[in-house]
């Protein structure tokens, strides 16, 4: 289907970008495992309430590391305009949208991906097998931390003070994944498994799905004038 | 709508305002295929915007255009295929190579060209040794001359060009005339905006001038042009082409 | 421009929105008995609730607006979501004022996580960014679609914040007898409830009185900004 | 402080505000309204200048 295809044609090229300058892959891995260590410092934790601090700490750095991707996302299109190249192209918005939503959650899970069993080795947890399923769950909140991301680096493209704009306007809108992941990530590492934190998981889920069709469907104002 | 096809180009009572200034007042402009015009004026007399709203980067306060009977609107994906926009090094992506930036916008714009049509597009510009080379390494001539194989190879019907004469040196002056003339040929409308009148006054078949957001003058070409110099003396103080 | 309240019914709207608040204070601070439980601290529901549901109501407005102004691009939708969204926090703001001090006779503190505050606090974060990111925009029409897309956001996401908040509050706090949020209609004296409905209504006719003057105001400005553009020639 | 106390803070902060908004919004207005005025009779010379 076309939406597809230029999704892919937008990411591949996000993804050359990105490889071949390595700006925000370094810069977000090397940001979260800094924010790990400055928790460490600031919380000064006894190790009994590591594990009950841990989805917290690990969630926070997630939502600055993530903060850090949006901020850069379309810098590639700001050099010689080529924002306009691609809204002079036969390019479906949407497609712009999803390209950019999946990039950002490519490098948020790489970053994720790493800093958790980091997490693990500092803060010398026991529970390893709880690290797949939290890393799941991370995931679906990456998901809805980037698609509403996107949209608001989008919306805030044109305005003054971006950066600082974005952060402002974009974690209000995330009361509900910081809460629900937060829930979910306690319950796996409490008991092993979701048990009690299902109806949190379906919140995540739905605030996934009603943002990327959202996101799809009004990226088009959002990034034309 | 198969670029290639003749495009027919329809402005009318086109106005547009940025806060408290209008850029472009009540424009009515007919572009019929082949035609090559050239869009000439003072600075600020709403050139570049007129160009931005035939390309559909910008949509205008009031009026609208109309391609082929078909309004340029947002949602017209379809009817963009058709349109170019060349900016002396613009839209070009400066940490890709020459060869990904091709690559990249003609599958973008679903044109499927054989590895030997885009080497041969390259070569038509002087780029062939250069295609492995970041746009970053390339000087702005050259990086001009990638946007001249760019658009050769998106086979726009409409083509918009703002001051390419700027960065050009003398060859590169014969490539950007030939491409333009073959465009014309091909059936499809050029609008150039400049200020090298004599360059652009020899190509075109046409000539449009604005003054304050205003279309003061838009008369088809012919050799004993009087009228051009009277509307175009008041501008400038030399005057004449 | 000029399909708006002409001047008297504006004036009419004003002089009943200031009856029904006089007679709103008055059921209010005096008809109505004081509460078994928290004694006369409790006559501050009067203005709690009906101003979170003024707040709501214009959060809403705002999202019809900002529908409206994407769809047809009309100056009157933008104008008519910046000033329910301008009116919107202030009565979000005033909400959490007197939240916190209805708190404090009843738990001592001035702030506590319930879950109304909370909600409250955050709605009011999200549109005063809406107001930041209108104002740190230059171009007209850029803040206006920037704003509009941030209004529809921001009020589709806030039932997702009302059971995120809501679960999360349940979670924690065990619901007390004295939390000020108890659902005011269940057993309450009579005179207590005719006391709301009249300062709920007042509330909404001050509301409305409001924004059809601000939303006049924004037309007026507009206006002269057409005019002075179109003097400018 | 009484609950008595409570309830008057409230009520007083809640309408001193809402009375400030109003007389803002007023003062905003009518400061419009001169400006129209100032306009309107501004196009009124234009068109007498020009007839």
């Amino acid at each position: 289907m076309k939406l597809l295809r230029q999704t892919y044609l937008l990411l591949r090229k996000d993804l050359v970008l990105e490889l071949r300058r390595r700006e925000s892959l370094l810069t977000m891995f090397f940001f979260g495992t800094l924010l790990l260590f400055v928790f460490h410092f600031a919380f000064d934790l006894v190790p009994e309430k590591v594990t009950e601090m841990t989805p917290a700490l690990l969630w926070l750095a997630f939502l600055f590391t993530g903060t850090l991707g949006l901020t850069q996302l379309f810098e590639a299109e700001r050099t010689n305009h080529c924002l306009d190249a691609l809204l002079l192209s036969p390019m479906d918005r949407g497609a712009l949208f999803l390209a950019k939503t999946c990039f950002n959650i490519i490098l948020m899970v790489a970053v994720e991906i790493v800093v958790v069993p980091l997490f693990w080795i500092l803060f010398n947890l026991r529970s390893w097998e709880a690290v797949p399923l939290l890393l799941g769950v991370a995931f679906l909140g990456t998901i809805g931390f980037c698609v509403l991301g996107t949209l608001l680096s989008g919306v805030t493209l044109k305005a003054r003070a971006r950066e600082l704009l974005l952060p402002l306007v974009l974690f209000p809108l995330m009361v509900p994944v910081i809460l629900a992941t937060i829930r979910c990530m306690e319950a796996i590492l409490r008991n092993g498994n979701m048990g009690d934190a299902l109806p949190w998981l379906r919140l995540l889920l739905g605030f996934d799905v009603i943002f990327v069709t959202v996101g799809i469907l009004i990226f088009d104002w959002t990034i034309d004038v | 709508m198969p670029s290639g096809l003749a495009l027919q180009l329809t402005a009318r009572d086109l106005s547009k305002a940025y806060g408290l200034r209008w850029a472009l007042r009540d424009l009515n402009l007919d572009l019929v295929p082949g035609e090559c015009v050239a869009l000439l004026g003072p600075n600020g007399a709403g050139k570049t915007t007129l160009l931005k709203l035939l390309a559909g980067l910008i949509y205008p306060t009031r009026g609208d255009i109309r391609l082929n009977g078909v309004q340029l609107s947002r949602s017209s994906t379809e009817l963009r295929s058709t349109i170019g926009f060349l900016t002396p090094g613009e839209h070009l992506y400066e940490n890709l190579t020459v060869r990904e930036n091709l690559d990249f916008f003609t599958a973008l714009y679903n044109k499927n060209h054989s590895l030997v049509a885009i080497a041969r597009a390259l070569e038509e510009v002087e780029l062939t040794n250069w295609s492995q080379e970041y746009v970053s390494a390339l000087s702005s001539g050259m990086k001009f001359r990638l946007s001249i194989a760019k658009w050769q190879l998106l086979e726009v019907g409409l083509l918009l060009l703002d001051e390419p004469y700027g960065v050009l040196d003398g060859s590169g002056i014969n490539l950007l005339e030939a491409f333009l003339k073959s465009q014309c040929e091909k059936g499809n409308v050029v609008v150039i905006a400049s200020h090298h009148i004599a360059r652009v006054l020899q190509l075109c078949t046409r000539a449009l001038i604005l003054h304050l957001g205003k279309l003061t003058f838009d008369e088809p070409r012919r050799q004993p042009w009087d009228s051009f110099e009277r509307a175009f003396a008041d501008f400038l103080p030399h005057g004449g082409p | 421009m000029q399909a708006t309240v002409p001047k008297n019914r504006k004036g009419y709207l004003g002089a009943l929105a200031l009856i029904l608040v006089i007679v709103g204070l008055y059921w209010g601070l005096i008809h109505a008995p004081p509460d078994a439980y928290q004694g006369n601290a409790q006559r501050i529901m009067y203005l709690h609730i009906p101003s979170i549901l003024t707040a709501y109501l214009s959060f809403f407005l705002v999202f019809v607006g900002s529908c409206l102004y994407l769809w047809k691009r009309e100056k009157r939708d933008d104008i008519l979501a910046h000033s329910a969204a301008e009116i919107g926090v202030l009565f979000t703001a005033l909400t959490i004022v007197e939240g916190s001090i209805w708190g404090k006779p009843t738990w001592g503190v001035w702030w506590t996580w319930d879950a109304r505050l909370t909600l409250t606090a955050i709605l009011l974060l999200i549109f005063v960014g809406y107001l930041m990111l209108r104002s740190l925009i230059e171009e007209e029409s850029r803040a206006a679609s920037a704003a509009a897309i941030l209004g529809i956001i921001g009020f589709l996401d806030i039932p997702l914040i009302h059971m995120s908040v809501y679960w999360w509050r349940t979670l924690h706090q065990p619901p007390s007898i004295l939390r000020p949020d108890k659902a005011p209609w269940d057993n309450i004296h009579p005179a207590m409830l005719t006391a709301l409905a009249i300062n709920f209504v007042a509330f909404i006719l001050l509301y409305f009185y409001l924004l059809s003057l601000r939303f006049r105001l924004g037309e007026m400005t507009e206006e002269i900004k057409t005019r002075r553009m179109d003097r400018g020639r | 402080m009484s609950s008595w106390g409570y309830v008057f803070l409230a009520y007083g902060i809640v309408w001193s505000t809402l009375l400030l908004y109003l007389f803002s919004l007023k003062r905003r207005f009518r400061r419009a309204q001169r400006e129209v005025a100032q306009l309107s009779s501004a196009e009124e010379l234009q068109k007498h200048a020009q007839k």
